[in-house]
C-alpha cells in the first residue's frame, strides 16, 4: 500500500521544533530562551550539544546564534521575568520552562506579571510572552517532575492556557501562540514525545485557532473529553466502545482558556453523557471545571451525571508499579462510559 | 519630557531642583486625599526624592525606569504626567492606569516608566529583560530598577545580578537603602550590613553614595549610564536615604526608630541641601527657587483638581483589558 | 437588654492572636516566623514594634521572645522553606505569608517540599507546619495585594486548607492546624477582620476540627453555601429570601481540603438547589469542585442545576468603584437563589 | 552508623576510602540496572565521591544532609543502607522511600539524611530551616547541604545565605561545582566563574577546595563544622569536581565538554588518588585495600540482588502517605 502523497508525518518534537525555527524566520522580534535550549553555551565549537531536554530547539542556535537562542543559567525567576520584561518592550520571547513543577520556582513572574500586567496598566502594555513547558507523568520521574497543572495556570485571569495533541496541533498552537498579544503557556505532555502518529503535518506555517476544541472523532451516544495525553486515551477507549457497538464522540480540547464552551455544549446536548479524561490532581481542576461547566449549562439534557477519570488526590509516584495505576487509561475511560451509557 | 543631563549645569541643577520639590508637593498632596479618605495604604517617597532624581537626570525618555510599591518619586522623576498620577490614586478612568492599577502600580511606557510593582523584589528580573530586549534589539537604551534595602533580601536580585552580569546588560541596580523595611531594620535583615558589597560576587560595580545629595547620586548615575550604554554591563548603586513618614502612612515610626535618627536625616534633606548649593554657586537667586516652589504646588494643586473631577471607570471596565483578545 | 454572661467576644485579630498565644504556651516546639511579626527586630527597646501586618502576632515577642517570635527579612522562599526544614525535624512552625499573592515567589517550597515530602519520602518523614495567609479583596489594594486563591493551594495533594469564617471558627481552627501533622493552610480574609461578630470565644483552648462544615443557618428550601467571608455574605442573604418567605439554608464550608462532601451532599439532597458563592477566581475554582461533586453525587435530587456566584474571570481592580461590582455581595446571591427557587 | 571523624588517623582514612569505593561501585551497579531498563534519568556521581565523604566524615548520625537530583554519593556517605536504596531506585517497596520516590528523592531521617531534591536549589532553604530547628531546639546539630554550580544561580541559594548569616546558623553551603549544569559550563553561567567569592557579601567565609582531594576537603570541614557547632554561623564550601558520565547517564558529555578535560579530571581521581596516599603513608598494604575493595563489591553486589528480590509495592500504597490523616 502507498501512503497518500499528501501526508508529511513529524514527530511531535519535529513539529514544534519546526513551528520555532518558522515563526522565528517569520519574525525577528521571536526569541527563545532556557537552560540548555542550545547547551554548550559559550563554546562556539560546542553548540547545540542538547538543543534542549526534549531537543525541541536543536538546530535553532546553528539557524538564528546565540542572541536569539539563549541559554540561560538555572534562574527560572530571572529569565522568566526577563521574559515579561522583553515582551513589554517590543519582543516575543517564548521562555522554555523545562518542567512544570519548576513553575514553583517562578510563579511570582508568571501569575503576578505577565497575568497582571496588561490588566493593572489599563491595556496599556501587552504581554506577548510564550512559554512552553513540559507536563505529564508516565516517565518514571517521580512527584517533582510529572505534573500536569494546567489548572492552575488556567485559573488565573490574564492567562492563556494551550495543550497540544498531536504534532498537526503542536504546529499549529506554537504559531498562535507566538503571534498571540497575551501570554500564552503550552503545555507539552511528554508520553506524546514518543508516540507515532499519522497525521499530516504541513510544511507551510499555519494556525490552529486559541479558544477552539476539535472533534477527534464524531458520534451520538457519549461525548468524552480529552486534554493532550488524555485525547489520545480517549481515542482508544472510543474504538473500544465502538467495538461493543456505541458511538462515542471524541472532543480534543486543545484550549483551555479560553476554553471552547460552545463546542462542549453542543456535544453533551447531542450525546446528553460526557466522561471527561484529565491527568491533572482531581480537585479545582479544569475536570471540575467542565463537569461544572456541563451541570450548570446543560443540566435539562443530560441523561447521567458527568463522569470524570482522573489520578487520585495523590502526588505522583516514582515506582512503575505504582505510576501505572495513576495515569488515566483506557480502560478507566471505556468502564466510566460505560456506567454512563447504561 | 525628561531631559538628557550631562552636564552638571544651571539647567540640570533646576531640573533637578524642581524635580524633587515637584515630587515632595505631590506626595504631600497624596497624604491628604488619602487622609481624607480617597485611597488607602499609601507608600509615600518624602525623603527620598534625590534618587530617582539623580538617576533620571541622565535617563532619555525612551529609557526605562522600573519601581516598587513606593514609587511616587520614580514616576515623577521620569516624566509621567502628574495629573493623571494623582487621578490613579483616586482610581479615576483618567488615570495612568485608567483608574485599575492604583498606587502601587502606576505606569506610563510611553514616558518609559514600565511600572511600580507591589510585590517586593519582583519587578528585578522584568528590568533585566527590558535590558535584555534592548541588547537583542541592537538599541543603546538604559533600564534603570529601584527597590529597597529590605527587597535586597529577595532571591530575584542574585538571579537578575548574575543575568544582567554575565550578559553585559544595559541595566542599574539602585537599591534606595532607606534603613527600613517596613518595620525591620536593615542591619538587622542584611548579612555584612551593605547590599553594594554584594556587587563584587557578581563581577559587577557596586557603589554606595549619599541618597540625600543629589549632586552625590548624579555622579554616580553619571558613570553607570555611561557604562551602560556603552554596552559594558551593569552597576549595582546603594543610595543611603531616609523615609521621613511611616511605611504605609497609618503607622507611627518611632514605634521602631527613634526620634534622633529622623532629625539626623531630616537635618541633610536632599532639597534643602540642594537649594543652599545652587544659591551659593551664583547663577540663581532666592526668588528664582521661590518661583519655582510656587509653580510646583500650582501643578499639584492643579493635578489634584484634575483627579477629584475626574470620573470613575464606567462599570465595564471591570472586565476590559484582562486580555488584548479573549474570544 | 443584658447580654448573656456567658458571651465573650472577640475580633478576629484577638481570637487568632489568642490560639496562638494559647498553642505557643502548650507546646514549646510552636514559633513563628514571617515579615514584622514583631517589628523592630533586633532592637529590644523597640520590639513588636508591628506585630504583624495585621497585629495578628502583638504581644507575642514580649511573652515568648524573638527565637520564638521571629522577624525575618523579606524572603519568603528562604522562610517558607526553612518552616519546612524546622517542621521535618521536631518543631511546630507557624509561618505568616503576608498576603496570599506572595505565593508566587515561594510556591516552590509550599508546592515541591511541603505538599509532597511525606508522600515522596514514603511516609517516614512528616511536615506539621501551618501557613497563614491574608485573602480577599475589598480593601482597594489592587491585583496583586487582594488574591484569593485557596483553590490553587486545594488543587494540590498534600496540603490541608482552611478558612475561618468568624472569631470562634478562627481561634480553633488556628489550634487544630498547629497540631495537624500535616501542613495546613489558614486563608484569613481581610475583610472579616474589620467586622463585628457575636459568637462566644471561650477563653480556654479548644479545636475547630479540620475537613468539618457547619451548617450556620438551617433551611429546607435551598442550600447557599460560604467559604470565610462568603459565608457573612450568604448569611444576609439568607436574611433577605427569609423576609421573602424561603427557607436558606447555609453551609459555612471552612475546610476546603479535605472538604466535607457529605455536609453538602445531605444538605443538597434535601434543599435540591444549592448556590455557591466564592470570592476567588472562578475557572478550576472551589466553586467548580463544588459544583461538579453536587452534579456528579446528586444529580438525582438536584431541581436545578447548581449555581455559581463568583467574580469575573478578571484582575481585581483597584478602583473602589470597579472593586464594589467584583467581589460577591447579598444581592448577587440573593438573584442568583432566585433564579434557582423559581 | 557514620563515624565522627575529627583526626586523620588510618580509621578515618579507610572509612573515607571505603565510603569512596562503595560509591563508586554503587553507581556502576546502578548504571547497570538503568542500562538493563529498571530505572530512567538516573544522575550518576562517579567522579565526585571525595565531597561528601570529606564533609560527612565530621558529622555525626543526629547532624544532618540535604541533597540534590544527584545525591546517591551523599546518602552514602551519610550512612543510609545501599540495599534500601538500590531497592528505591528499582521502585520497590522495601525502598527507602517505600518505592514512591526513586533516585531523586532518597531520604532516611534515622541516618540524618534528609533527602535529595529534584528541583535545583529546593532544597538550600530547606536545609536552612534544619538549622534554624536546631539553633531554637538547643541542639549542636549541624546541617550541610550540597548543591551544584548551576543551583548556585537559584535566588534560594541567596536567600539562605543571608539567613543563616544573620541568624547565625549551624549550617554548610557545599557547592559541588562539577563545571557543567547539565550542558551549560559553569564559565558561561556563573558571572565571577566563582561561588565561593560570593561568601563576602553576606558576611560569610567561602573556601575553594580540591574536591577530588579528600583530604582537602576533610580539613576544610573540620574548620566549617567547628565553627557551626559552636555557634559561630555558616560557612560556604566551593568543592571543585568533575562527573565523568554524562547529565543523567543517556547524553554524551563529548557534546559540550573536551576530552583533554576528561582526562585531566580522570588523571586526578579522588579514590586513586587516597590509595596512594594511604600506601604511601605506611600503616596499610595495598593488599589491606584490596580487601576492602572486595568488601565494597560484594556489599553492592548483595545490595542489587536484594533489590532486584524484593516485590513492587501493593497497590493500596498509591494512595497511602499522602498525609499523615486524612479524614
Ligand atoms: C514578596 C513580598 N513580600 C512582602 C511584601 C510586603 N511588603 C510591602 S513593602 C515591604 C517592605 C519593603 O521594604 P524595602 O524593600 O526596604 O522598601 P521600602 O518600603 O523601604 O521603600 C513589605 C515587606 C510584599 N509587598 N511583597
Ligand atoms: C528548578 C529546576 N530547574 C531546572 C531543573 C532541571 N535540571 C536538573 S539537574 C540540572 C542541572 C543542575 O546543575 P548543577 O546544579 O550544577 O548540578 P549537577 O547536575 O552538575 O550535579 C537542571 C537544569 C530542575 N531540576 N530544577
Ligand atoms: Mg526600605
Ligand atoms: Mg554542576
Amino acid at each position: 500500500m502507498v501512503q497518500a502523497q499528501s501526508v508529511r508525518q513529524l514527530s511531535f518534537i519535529q513539529a514544534v521544533n519546526e513551528a520555532l525555527r518558522q515563526e522565528m524566520e517569520r519574525d525577528e522580534s521571536v526569541f527563545i530562551m532556557g537552560e540548555d535550549i542550545a547547551g554548550g553555551a559559550g563554546r562556539p565549537d560546542k553548540e547545540d550539544a542538547w538543543g534542549g531536554p526534549m531537543r525541541l530547539t536543536k538546530g535553532l542556535i546553528a539557524q538564528f546564534g546565540p542572541e536569539r537562542v539563549r541559554d540561560t543559567p538555572i534562574s527560572e525567576a530571572g529569565f522568566m521575568g526577563a521574559g515579561v520584561g522583553a515582551a513589554a518592550t517590543g519582543m516575543r520571547p517564548v521562555v522554555d520552562l523545562m518542567y512544570v513543577g519548576f513553575l514553583g520556582v517562578c510563579a511570582d513572574q508568571i501569575l503576578n506579571n505577565a497575568a497582571k500586567i496588561h490588566y493593572m496598566f489599563g491595556g496599556k502594555v501587552k504581554i506577548p510572552l510564550t512559554i512552553m513547558t513540559g507536563i505529564g507523568a508516565g516517565t518514571n520521574s517521580a512527584a517533582q517532575h510529572s505534573e500536569t497543572l494546567y489548572s492552575v495556570f488556567t485559573h488565573f485571569p490574564g492567562l492563556k492556557c494551550v495543550v497540544p495533541s498531536s504534532p498537526y496541533t503542536a504546529k499549529g498552537l506554537f504559531a498562535s501562540a507566538i503571534r498571540d498579544d497575551d501570554p500564552v503557556i503550552i503545555f507539552n505532555n511528554r508520553q506524546l514525545m514518543g508516540m507515532r502518529f499519522d497525521d499530516d503535518v504541513p510544511e507551510e506555517p499555519y494556525t490552529v485557532p486559541i479558544g477552539k476544541a476539535t472533534i477527534a472523532r464524531e458520534g451520538t451516544d457519549i461525548t468524552l473529553i480529552g486534554i493532550g495525553y488524555t485525547t489520545r486515551v480517549c481515542l482508544q477507549a472510543a474504538d473500544d466502545l465502538a467495538a461493543e457497538g456505541y458511538s462515542p464522540e471524541v472532543i480534543d480540547l486543545l484550549s483551555l482558556s479560553p476554553m471552547d464552551n460552545a463546542a462542549i455544549l453542543e456535544s453533551v446536548r447531542k450525546t446528553r453523557k460526557i466522561v471527561i479524561v484529565d491527568e491533572d490532581y482531581p480537585r479545582c481542576s479544569i475536570a471540575t471545571d467542565i463537569s461544572a461547566l456541563v451541570a450548570e449549562e446543560a443540566f435539562d439534557y443530560l441523561d447521567a451525571p458527568p463522569k470524570r477519570v482522573t489520578p487520585p488526590h495523590t502526588s505522583v509516584p516514582y515506582s512503575r508499579s505504582l505510576e501505572a495505576l495513576y495515569v488515566p487509561d483506557r480502560a478507566k475511560v471505556v468502564a466510566a462510559a460505560k456506567e454512563a451509557l447504561e | 519630557m525628561v531631559a538628557t543631563h550631562t552636564d552638571l549645569n544651571t539647567d540640570t541643577l533646576l531640573w533637578m531642583y524642581e524635580t524633587m520639590v515637584v515630587i515632595r508637593r505631590f506626595e504631600e498632596q497624596a497624604r491628604r486625599e488619602a487622609d481624607a479618605g480617597k485611597l488607602r495604604g499609601m507608600h509615600s517617597s518624602i525623603g527620598q526624592e534625590a534618587v530617582p532624581t539623580g538617576i533620571c537626570a541622565h535617563l532619555r525618555v525612551d529609557d526605562y525606569v522600573l519601581g516598587t510599591h513606593r514609587s511616587h518619586h520614580h514616576c515623577i522623576a521620569k516624566g509621567v504626567d502628574m495629573s493623571e498620577m494623582m487621578a490613579e490614586l483616586l482610581g479615576k478612568a483618567t488615570g495612568t492606569n485608567k483608574g485599575k492599577g492604583g498606587t502601587m502600580h502606576i505606569a506610563d511606557i510611553d514616558k518609559g516608566m514600565l511600572g511600580a510593582n507591589g510585590v517586593v523584589g519582583s519587578n528585578i528580573p522584568v528590568a533585566t529583560g527590558v535590558a535584555l530586549s534592548a541588547k537583542i534589539r541592537g538599541s543603546d537604551q538604559v533600564t534603570a530598577v529601584f527597590f529597597g534595602d529590605g527587597a535586597s533580601s529577595q532571591g530575584s536580585l542574585h538571579e537578575s545580578m548574575n543575568l544582567a552580569s554575565i550578559w553585559k546588560l544595559p541595566v542599574l541596580f539602585v537599591c534606595e537603602n532607606n534603613r527600613y523595611a517596613e518595620a525591620t531594620p536593615f542591619e538587622y535583615a542584611v548579612a555584612g550590613g551593605s547590599v553594594s558589597n554584594r556587587a563584587p560576587g557578581y563581577d559587577m560595580p557596586g557603589v554606595v553614595v549619599d541618597g540625600q545629595s543629589v549632586l552625590d547620586v548624579f555622579e554616580v548615575a553619571r558613570e553607570a549610564v555611561r557604562r551602560a550604554r556603552a554596552g559594558e554591563g551593569p552597576t549595582l548603586i546603594e543610595a543611603q536615604t531616609y523615609r521621613y513618614q511611616g511605611h504605609f502612612g497609618a503607622d507611627d515610626p518611632l514605634g521602631y526608630r527613634t526620634q534622633e535618627e529622623e532629625d539626623y536625616y531630616e537635618a541633610r534633606d536632599c532639597i534643602a541641601n540642594l537649594r543652599a548649593h545652587i544659591v551659593g554657586s551664583g547663577d540663581t537667586s532666592e526668588a528664582d527657587l521661590d518661583a519655582i516652589d510656587r509653580k510646583a504646588l500650582s501643578a499639584v494643586e492643579a493635578a489634584a483638581k484634575f483627579a477629584n473631577d475626574s470620573p470613575f471607570p464606567e462599570d465595564d471596565e471591570l472586565t476590559t483589558d484582562v486580555y488584548v483578545a479573549y474570544p
